[in-house]
């Protein structure tokens, strides 16, 4: 029994610890985002040549080989620098597609770009109607002869804006809500009939509204066997719902420590703030909720790691995306809360902190969401 | 044990919704945006002068002054009715802080100075209590007024000041000798916007918007008549307010509209083929928030009530303030829930449509500037230690 | 507007409270629940003769005319004094049947003889599986002749083991779940064929299990038309919320004052531990979450007398029990938990004030039971 | 980041469970009741000297005392397997509190004297930390005892001593000296329960049983080789072991296995028809808990890992009381709504059938005497202080 980080993971943590601490302050961070692509090109190849990019794939492209462990200990210090530049969305979660992909070709094509920092992705599957069921497509793929022709509409399409390339799904058989019957296609932005409308988030990351009109895509470039692409996410969603778990302790933990050195500096009514025993308990039950989190990880990583079936780390994930909303909003309120006045201000970076916590507990489902498909699982008969 | 309305009553509340539905068009509830903030301010302007115009802008003043002399169940149809109706109550700086002061402690020459210029909204009036190291400890203040003949000389920062950058006069608490309490050598000093050596600087607040700022004193000269009762005993004249300040905060009916709205939108936001307000555990959460709000507003009668049977409120009105901000957050989070993956889109120019989604972009501001209401006019932390120790003897 | 008691209330009220205070301190009150009976026969007759039994019933019967207020007036009195005697199961519950009974015969012959105090009534309604369901009826009624023949088992019937007569719910027609079909029988204790199964419970009180077997009953025993009477128990539930709310009123405020006053003479790490900024903040909550519940049954006993209509006063009673389950159980629990050690002791009474808290929240439906009616009611569309 | 058990872990769990299923009767798991006093303190003795002669009594100690020289991973899968199985942990007052303190700080003379005793169920000790002036507030505790020659004379009262009418041995902090710090001048006694001037006299709590006491020392003496290390530093060694007890009270796979009997039993109580483990509401406050200690058995392998890595349990030791007791008191309080209306039931004689209700008893019981788990051991609010101050600096 162990929880501690491999050789190799400390050196990857240390390595974005390192950049986050020397090169990501928060000044520079506000320039990137009001720069016009609202990421930094410059540093993005910097995390190529720091092989950042290339920890979750396989060697064979040219990857690190790592595993989910690797992908939270790069997430998690990304998290304590709120980085921008869109590693969850790339790496993570397109790239996370790819690697379970079962068409190679498609894999030796798009991966090693990726990990060169030359191709920047993202996922394309919400639905103005959709909310957070994956399954609710109503995108159609049309078989046409050799390929399919693709319409529909895709919102809040993460970094939308700067990705080259989108993972769609689409509908090529079943009712709308059949979990069966959704495809994953390879859609280039560049592609005819692919409109982008991308505008900025409140996290200072960036998303876009995706209108496909008549957008011809070859066969080759499904990710799976047609209809079978649920499936696919299914083996990738504890990828990354992990990853971003990991991205909000970081921010957790983070929010905490700052609150904690404000109170023991503020000062009202002749005293730090932080001397007050309410301020005090409630300092402790977000420590705790932050070291819950924590755990809940924790155990996610394990569980990736061991024989657990699938049912079981389905059933930890849930609980930990569910448990990240609960403590993340929590410890986001009371970030601000107990900063007073000046947590509300836009210039300190407490707020920005938070917005980036709400944005994550959106991402791929809510808290409610979440502990809901862990009551399916762990309560139906 | 009887709240039923007399026949007065209801041809009072059928008025009041005739003349909200012939005169009111909306403009002043449009959310702030520093883009529009002129628009903003002439249409608050506007909106206020056709009450004033009405006789109806200061129902909370004595009748002598301009007050409407209406019952306490009146006021509570007309803050109803306003409430439900959308409408944003009145600006409170000048109408329901600085007024009751001045009408209460001023002079006669002050009355009659500057009362008549609040009641027509021709004076925008904005509030200097808070500075950067006292925030809900207010006696902490530093900002200092030095006795110089017929002036003061005002040197100091006040922050958080709201709507400064419309204002046309400013009410301060200010220092103007050390007692051996904090709360001593506090003046309440009144403060023409336009004297030299002010500056206002502008507050983004994390909502992205700008309705805050720090207003800076250097060496501005404020003549002595504008002291407000005795040198020294501002501090009593401030705290006869601050319970005032405190019954307006439970703002019942403007939390009952924004409860109508949630429920509207969850039949509207669907997940699963379902609308939202059909989810079983959708619904434990908005109701636990209506159940807290129906016993707030027999909270808030009860208070009216016995204020109406004569008195000020007392310590319970902090009761108003935390539960009224504690539900209003309440409904803030769970529009936010509704609006999912949108509530961040800062959308800019994109239609509705485009974006896919209509009120994200309210959901997200309202959350966000939301989580000011437990922080100011004495955070939640100080209103339980005021019920601690007023009302429990703690 | 006014939140007033009237001259007469304010004499009631006044009556109860010197009664609790003077003639029902702890000692007494435990001497009782001790004995035999279990209550005070004796008290009773006081209870009679100081007119309370009589509060709600019409003058005709001769009664004191009094509306829901004054029904809350007593409970609230009584809640201080945690009275083990039966008021709400025979005047609030069994009395409200009646009242509302369209059987002017029964009416006549039962209702003088509860005012008197020689009648003891309850209402059995609850079966083993029924939970908190009141039209989950299986007891049977088949007609026979010039009257029926009563089949089936009630549980946790209220003060079961003194009572005189029940009003018995049972299924003349329809299925197990039907709202239509459940019809009211008063049915005398001693009745061939009535076996009672009486215990304690928690609170002092008692209950018991009655079971029906062959139970010959007349068809002048109807409180009103075969098959209506979840009607008429609809009409009387308001009455049995509040009354049971305005109980529970009483029960918080007296520990709220219990434990703000211990916390200023218990002493800890030097200080009394109302000193503790933690524990005050946590007796603010609690003094809040009284004062909610106050406001609550005001608003119930205010559109109790004006015209709302009836969906608006059942929204509003769901609530006020729900509001009593919640802070209640807050409430109580604090209470121990700040009395600390001494708080956990039977010989304190802080405990058996929670206890009767406790079974108050399940008798006639627990918190999520009347939330999610009151959902039912605010919700649908 | 691995807690994959190695085959011998597994081999070690199969073992464990085997022997369990052979010898444990489940007589030690029935209801505390003072009618079966004699009976419930008999099969505690009879299931601990089982354990004895297994040599697992005592996987906490070292393994020359006695210990069983187990793994952590070994501990982890012991505790996790008894749970399980519903066998209730060992009485903790010898093996767990007092053995720790006699191995560590007492003499070579009172190791060969107590330890087998305690590892053999012998002896049954109870502890004398609490007083009815001194309950979270250890240090301010008053009973003296008086150096006089050979013996101490004790004189004081302990309180919320469990099994003290069992006990033949109790261990006591006494004020041997008044410290300028009130910590100073405590000791650590072992008393013989049978010695002249002690009186056990005991207290029924609200869930109307009896497992504590109050113990009445009049001019009780005692040897002076009973004395812990030195006289007056009783304190430390009393501190150095209560990070050890809280560690225990994070409970979790009893929480676990109570968990698993709630979702049985939300199987079976029917609520409209249908089991309330259908009820969406109801199973997301299963999941609220269920979830939380998910979490927590992960902090507590945490804890453990970073003990075996070297190391006395740190003051984290108290997120594990805290949420440990807060998860149990939360099973307790659903058991409890399960039970609905038959919760406040003392059925006494009547069988469940003519109830009507089968779990009602144990639910009340377990939720009435759970009160006292936020309580003891150090309160959850003084748990909280700790926290503040010695993590987070505050």
């Amino acid at each position: 029994m162990n929880f501690e980080f491999s050789e190799e993971q400390t050196m990857i943590k240390d390595s974005v610890s390192r950049f986050v601490r020397e090169r990501y302050d928060f000044d520079t961070r506000r320039g990137i985002i009001e720069s016009d692509d609202g990421i930094s090109r410059e540093f993005w190849t910097m995390f190529a040549e720091l092989g950042w990019l290339s920890v979750p794939f396989a060697e064979e492209y040219g990857g690190f080989g790592g595993n989910v462990v690797d992908i939270a200990v790069v997430m998690e210090e990304m998290g304590k620098g709120i980085m921008v530049e869109p590693y969850a969305s790339t790496v993570v979660v397109f790239g996370g597609l790819l690697s379970a992909s079962t068409n190679a070709a498609l894999k030796e094509q798009v991966i090693p770009s990726i990990i060169e920092g030359d191709c920047l992705g993202s996922f394309a599957y919400m639905e103005p109607q959709s909310r957070y069921e994956m399954s609710d497509v109503s995108t159609t793929a049309i078989a046409t002869g050799d390929g399919y022709t693709l319409n529909g509409v895709k919102t809040v399409v993460a970094n939308g804006g700067t990705a080259h390339k989108f993972v769609v799904t689409a509908r090529t058989s079943g009712e709308q809500f059949d979990h069966s019957g959704v495809s994953l296609f390879l859609v280039d932005a560049t592609a005819p009939g692919v409109d982008v409308k991308a505008y900025k988030m409140m996290d200072g990351q960036s998303a876009a509204t995706l209108t496909l009109t008549d957008v011809a895509v070859d066969q080759s470039q499904l990710l799976n066997a047609a209809g079978e692409g649920m499936d696919l996410i299914g083996q990738v969603m504890p990828q990354i719902l992990i990853g971003l778990s990991a991205e909000a302790l970081g921010i957790m933990a983070t929010l905490n420590t700052l609150t904690v050195e404000y109170s023991k500096t503020r000062q009202q009514f002749g005293a730090p703030i932080g001397s007050f025993q309410v301020l005090q308990h409630r300092m402790v039950d977000t420590f705790m909720g932050c070291e819950q989190t924590k755990s809940m990880l924790y155990r996610g990583l394990c569980e990736s790691k061991s024989e657990t079936d699938a049912v079981a780390l389905a059933k930890t994930v849930h609980a930990l995306k569910a448990t990240v909303a609960r403590y993340g909003k929590i410890i986001g309120e009371e970030a601000i809360q107990l900063h007073g006045g000046i947590g509300m201000t836009d210039e300190l970076n407490i707020g920005h902190y938070v917005k980036r916590l709400m944005m994550i507990n959106t991402s791929y489902g809510d808290g409610d969401f979440h502990q809901k498909a862990f009551n399916q699982l762990s309560y139906s008969a | 044990m009887d709240i039923r309305f007399s026949a007065e009553d209801i041809a009072f509340r059928d008025e009041v919704r005739d003349f909200f539905a012939a005169e009111y068009e909306g403009a002043a509830s449009t959310p702030l945006s520093d883009n529009a903030a002129t628009d903003y301010k002439a249409a608050i302007v506007g909106w206020q002068k056709k009450l004033h115009a009405k006789g109806w802008i200061a129902p909370g003043w004595p009748k002598e002054y301009g007050g409407t002399g209406w019952t306490s169940t009146q006021k509570f149809i007309y803050e109803t009715e306003r409430g439900l109706a959308g409408i944003p109550d009145v600006v409170p700086f000048g109408l329901k802080m600085v007024a009751p002061v001045i009408y209460t402690f001023g002079s006669e020459e002050q009355k009659a100075r500057f009362l008549p210029g609040i009641l027509s909204s021709d004076d925008w009036w904005c509030q200097g209590y808070s500075e950067p190291g006292a925030g809900s400890d207010l006696a902490a203040l530093s900002t200092s007024a030095d006795y110089a003949g017929d002036n003061y000389i005002v040197n100091g920062r006040k922050i958080w000041t709201t709507f400064a950058q419309y204002a046309d006069w400013i009410f301060c608490l200010v220092r103007t000798s050390k007692g051996i309490r904090r709360q001593e050598g506090i003046s309440f000093l009144l403060i023409d916007m336009n004297t030299p050596g002010i500056t206002v600087k502008p507050i983004v607040t994390i909502d992205g918007k700008h309705s805050l700022n720090e207003v800076l004193f250097e060496d501005v000269a404020v003549p002595t008549e504008n002291l407000i009762g005795e040198q020294d005993k501002g501090w009593t004249y401030a705290k006869a307010l601050l319970a005032h300040e405190r019954t307006g905060m439970a703002e019942v009916a403007d939390s009952k509209r924004m409860l109508e709205g949630l429920k509207q939108r969850a039949t509207t936001e669907i997940n699963g083929g379902k609308p939202m307000i059909e989810d079983p555990v959708f619904q434990m959460r908005m109701s636990d928030i209506e159940m807290e709000l129906m016993a707030l507003e027999y909270t808030e009668l009860r208070v009216f009530a016995s204020m109406a049977a004569g008195g000020m409120p007392g310590p319970e009105s902090s009761l108003l303030k935390i539960k009224g901000t504690e539900i209003s957050q309440a409904i803030h989070e769970l529009q936010l829930q509704l609006a999912a993956n949108y509530g961040g889109a800062l959308a800019g120019d994109l239609s509705s449509n485009e974006l896919g989604h209509d009120f994200a972009a309210e959901a997200r501001g309202k959350y966000m500037y939301g989580r000011a209401a437990t922080i100011y006019g004495g955070s939640n932390e100080v209103q339980r230690n005021v019920i601690a120790k007023a009302v429990l003897g703690l």
